[in-house]
């Protein structure tokens, strides 16, 4: 908010520049944009912010929609969308138009008022998260100090508007996907952040600019990155497989299970409701593949990246490739992997990521001891090979077997 | 031993029977509206949490008056609606009602017709299979995309069968005494093209799931079904093989040319979903072999017995009892003609879809809700078959 | 600050009375959360934003679930109905203790003058500060703390799995 | 009118009322801990108050308040364990059917 607040008296007079060509109103209104008072820069270094989230992750929502369908086609020898537009750029607004125009259905016998409430709860969280997204060299929303922090406070509260919706609704399939969607959410929220422990040890702040900067610097910007490191690693594995599982993504999307219990929590949801759900789960996917780029790809940290005009834009660059791959691996797993069982869910938070998280927190710390980079690099490698190597052995389901198969004479 | 199936199982839940908290039981109706039930079928399940306590196959909501119909109509009359059966396989629904007549009148089938029924019934085998494992996959959470591999190579079979009998899937294609049309050149060009290129499919899709951690774990030690039980059951088809039950109609009857045909019967030794999906696998490479067995062999001739009328058609009083080994068990027709021998007397069709639908329960006991879809995937239904 | 000051005060104390009057038990917990979220945003107000994170992610993300959790396992879980009773027998006991308790801390607040101690400036605690303190100078609380929560959780286990400690 | 010091503790007395009441006069038990829920969150909510009125150079207040909530996760997953407890027993959770000491 601070780069805005130094920029936008030049958008200010920039505007006023073009205004000044109109007639009649034209010149008093660049005249008070040319030397606007102080509660007028004030409201436009805050309107800018949010129209910048409000707008930007809203469209990359609807593309994002877009392009798992067009992915999804392609890994499954189909087409995806095509007819709405040149190779079906349209789709996201006729789906939209669509959403918006269907009957609103609601169940007799629901809790009309949680039923309502749920779908707008469902969003709210996952358009706060964006507020903490650095997607540019010092650009970021709102550079809080609890940055971390927030982020996770805010993602557990999308729990409720799950939980909301599936009770509200009173249809058994909904409920068994609410409490699914409780439990996988609050038993992946630990190892998630312990995950991003590792991380703010390593750079010492909750910021997520801050954070952001650490990774700054190196060979082009890139070799500081966290996932550069042993624990980095570890901890990007870590934090996706937790993202994915937060926001319901295959091969995690148990709460949603569309062959086992309907649509979950949403199966009693029509319309502009049911889109705002669609919305508040992507929204929230895209926030968590944005802060996994922040913490562990180098944030906007690229190529070129740095501060003023061009350096910043070419972060911004760098930030946006960075979160559409991460949002491509998503679709991509979610094309190719069948889904977990409830039970298997749990014992791979409990039993495999969250003891991994805690070892991951201690090779940051040897990572910050060991003075010379070598030595650390060999050891904090081999203390996460061998704790993996053991977890994975005690972890290891006693039922998974490789089998021989006869043949009758 | 077998329990009484379908007449709720009565189940009691003492305090704390799952072990941790006593919970109250939920009764979920999965079905007849439900992704997963493949058609309109319904599951009375009673939870534990997410456990299955108790759970009664409905079914019925598919009822067509098959048995019927076919009493009304002359013997070849009833011919069509026998693809209506399983809508999958319809060649092997026709091969069947054939086989059955074919055995009340005494008639005998010349060479080539029996080789290209032998040959039309292994692509259906290899086209319901691997549908099979699709829509199995589907059921795992797998999002269409085996299912759509497995469509692909559904196409080309779908397409031979278009080219042959006029229709992708309601075929009607056989006749008493052979089949309707003969196979062209061009024709057999085509089945040998998909038997040398499944092969390479199913490497494909072995390479892409068969290890998948995740399909392992959901699958294996999943709706077990043990040897006795599925002999007891009468459990028939790649479900019973996959229980270490050693029956294939294919060895045991050598209907058709089997006989003059090598093949091999796979068989697993637990009988768990796991092993339903790989028996499959195997069976189709044995298909594949015995596909290209038969269109190396196949030779000229009529296509269909020259004595045979299609018209006017009549039999002799009698019964009979005709089954063959179709892609999901044993498909038999029980047919009686009394006086005047223009239609069945009695008309009775053994669904192995239905027969192996009524240990539904006992396999899911115990197991998860999500399991309960997998399982019902892996016993492979087909709703037309089981309603009739 | 004034406005903010009052609408969240609205918030928490509506979340409050609704959280303890309302007849379905599910209502009562999403009332609650309102309570809390109130509660939440005073502390943004009182610029102690780690408590803020704290408050959100322990009290909505885990107290809320923990509660909801603990009704769908003791209650029927898609009824509607609510006990039949909003009231125990003795609702009067409670009522006037609380008005007494009130009219007390009331008179209290009015008569001492603490009013009069204005902030001496506004400034903002940094986490760092706070991490800085948990690990110096409160470090022996904090580990207190640590193994209170240990406890606490082996006990919750211990105490809700009774039945199955006891069969064995 | 500025807000000071003494609306806080205002706001806070009240809220302790609510969550009292609620304690002692409803009947459902997680009602009963909701009601301590309320009161704990009140106190704290003084912590704070105070903190950012008068020490706010000194940590002190706001040590408290993470302690307190600590301690008020613990006592909620304390509680709930035995309303379930309870439960199991009584097939119960109303406060005023909970005569007997013996388990």
């Amino acid at each position: 908010m601070d780069q805005v607040y130094k920029v936008a008296p030049q958008l200010l007079k920039f505007l006023s520049y073009l205004l000044g060509w109109l007639p009649w109103i034209g010149k008093p209104v660049a005249g008070f944009l040319s030397n606007p008072p102080a509660w007028f820069l004030l409201a436009v270094a805050i309107a800018i912010p949010i129209l910048f989230v409000v707008s930007v992750f809203p469209g990359i929502f609807a593309y994002t929609t877009l392009v798992e369908r067009k992915a999804l086609g392609r890994i499954q020898n189909r087409i995806g969308p095509n007819r709405v537009g040149r190779w079906g750029l349209l789709q996201p607004i006729a789906d939209g138009v669509k959403l918006l125009t269907k009957e609103d259905i609601v169940p007799r016998s629901a809790d009309k008022f949680v039923h309502f409430l749920a779908p707008v709860i469902a969003v709210i969280p996952s358009v706060l998260l964006f507020s903490v997204v650095p997607v540019g060299a010092g650009l970021v929303p709102v550079d809080l100090n609890i940055g971390i922090l927030f982020a996770f406070a805010i993602s557990t509260a999308s729990v409720l508007a799950l939980f909301m919706g599936g009770w509200a609704s009173r249809n058994k399939f909904s409920l068994l996907g609410a409490m699914r969607a409780v439990a996988q959410v609050v038993s992946y929220e630990v190892p998630m952040v312990l995950a991003a422990v590792a991380v703010v040890m390593a750079a010492g702040s909750l910021s997520t600019l801050a954070i952001a900067k650490a990774q700054g610097g190196g060979i082009l910007n890139v070799t500081h990155w966290f996932v550069f490191r042993p624990w980095g690693f570890v901890g990007f594995i870590l934090f996706t497989i937790g993202a994915m599982a937060e926001s319901a993504r295959t091969p995690f999307d148990i709460p949603e299970a569309e062959s086992e219990i309907i649509a979950g929590y949403h199966t009693e949801y029509s319309g502009f409701k049911f889109a705002l759900f669609q919305l508040g789960e992507y929204l929230a996917s895209i926030a968590m593949a944005g802060i996994t780029v922040t913490m562990f790809l180098g944030g906007y940290n690229g190529p070129g990246s740095g501060p003023g005009i061009l350096g910043g834009l070419i972060s911004m660059f760098w930030f946006f490739a960075k979160l559409g791959g991460m949002i491509v691996l998503t679709i991509w797993i979610r094309g190719t992997w069948p889904r977990v069982r409830v039970d298997q869910l749990m014992s791979f938070a409990w039993k495999v990521l969250l003891p991994m998280s805690i070892v991951n927190i201690v090779a940051v710390g040897m990572w910050h001891y060991i003075a010379i980079r070598p030595i650390a690099w060999v050891v904090t490698t081999l203390w996460l090979v061998l704790w993996f190597i053991t977890l994975s052995k005690l972890a290891a389901s006693e039922n998974i077997e490789k089998r021989e198969y006869r043949y009758a004479s | 031993m077998i329990q009484p199936l379908t007449d709720a199982k009565p189940y009691t839940l003492t305090p704390g029977s799952n072990g941790v908290i006593e919970t109250q039981t939920l009764e979920v109706s999965i079905g007849p509206q439900h992704p997963s039930t493949h058609g309109v079928f319904r599951m009375d399940c009673v939870l534990d949490g997410e456990s299955v306590v108790a759970l009664k196959p409905v079914m019925g909501y598919l009822h067509r008056n098959h048995e019927q119909l076919a009493e009304r109509m002359a013997w070849l009359g009833s011919m069509p609606y026998t693809d209506r059966l399983d809508y999958f396989n319809s060649m092997t629904n026709n091969w069947a009602y054939a086989l059955a007549v074919e055995k009340l009148a005494g008639i005998k089938v010349p060479d080539r017709a029996e080789y290209i029924r032998v040959i039309m019934a292994e692509l259906t085998r290899l086209l319901n299979h691997s549908c099979v494992i699709g829509f199995m996959l589907q059921d795992l959470g797998a999002w269409g995309t085996p299912l759509l591999y497995a469509f692909r190579e559904r196409e080309r079979i779908l397409d031979l069968y278009e080219a042959v009998s006029g229709s992708r899937m309601m075929c009607n294609y056989m006749r008493f005494g052979g089949v309707r049309v003969n196979l062209t050149d061009e024709n057999l060009a085509t089945a040998k093209d998909i038997a040398t290129r499944f092969p390479r499919f199913l490497d494909e899709f072995e390479k892409l799931l068969t290890n998948n951690e995740v399909l392992l774990a959901r699958t294996q030690r999943v709706g077990v079904l043990p040897k006795e039980l599925a002999i007891n059951a009468g459990i028939s088809g790649p479900m019973a093989r996959a229980s270490g039950v050693d029956y294939d109609l294919r060895k045991v009857d050598k209907y058709g040319v089997y006989g003059r045909l090598e093949f091999r019967v796979p068989l697993g030794d637990i009988g768990d979903v796991y092993d339903r999906y790989y028996i499959r696998v195997l069976e189709m490479r044995e298909s594949i072999k015995i596909l290209q067995q038969a269109l190396r062999d196949i030779p000229q001739g009529p296509h269909i017995a020259p004595e045979v009328k299609l018209r006017n058609f009549k039999i002799p009083p009698g019964d009979g009892y005709g089954r063959i080994e179709g892609p999901k068990g044993e498909l038999g027709f029980y047919l009686v003609s009394d006086e005047g021998g223009k239609q069945p007397y009695r008309y009775h069709v053994r669904p192995p879809s239905f027969i192996n639908l009524t240990i539904l329960e006992d396999m899911c006991v115990g197991h998860k809700v999500a399991d309960v879809v997998v399982i019902l995937g892996s016993v492979d239904i087909v709703l037309g078959e089981v309603d009739r | 600050m004034e406005i903010a000051f009052w609408i969240l005060s609205a918030i928490t104390v509506i979340g409050a009375i609704l959280a303890i009057t309302m007849r379905n038990l599910v209502h009562c917990v999403l009332s609650l959360i309102l309570f809390f979220l109130g509660i939440a945003g005073h502390y943004l107000l009182l610029r102690a934003d780690f408590l803020f994170a704290v408050q959100v992610l322990i009290y909505i993300g885990a107290v809320a679930v923990l509660i909801l959790f603990a009704i769908m396992l003791t209650r029927h879980v898609t009824g509607t109905e609510g006990p039949r009773e909003v009231l125990g027998g003795k609702w009067w006991a409670g009522m006037g203790t609380a008005v007494i308790i009130a009219g007390l801390l009331w008179a209290i607040i009015r008569k001492d003058p603490l009013a009069a101690m204005l902030p001496a400036g506004m400034a903002s605690t940094s986490v760092t500060e706070i991490g800085r303190a948990l690990v110096a100078d409160w470090l022996v609380p904090f580990e207190a703390m640590g193994v209170l929560l240990t406890a606490a959780l082996i006990g919750a286990v211990v105490i809700a799995l009774e039945e199955v400690i006891r069969k064995r | 009118m500025n807000v000071s010091l003494d609306h806080y503790l205002m706001l806070s007395a009240f809220l302790f009322a609510i969550g009292l009441c609620g304690a002692l006069s409803r009947k459902n038990a997680i009602i009963v801990l909701m009601g301590i829920e309320i009161m704990f969150n009140a106190g704290i909510l003084n912590f704070v108050a105070f903190w950012h009125y008068k020490y706010f150079a000194v940590l002190t207040a706001q040590m408290f308040a993470i302690f307190a909530i600590s301690i008020a996760a613990a006592e909620s997953a304390i509680g709930l364990a035995l309303v379930i407890a309870v439960y199991r027993h009584y097939q119960s959770i109303d406060v005023d059917e909970m005569r007997s000491l013996k388990g």
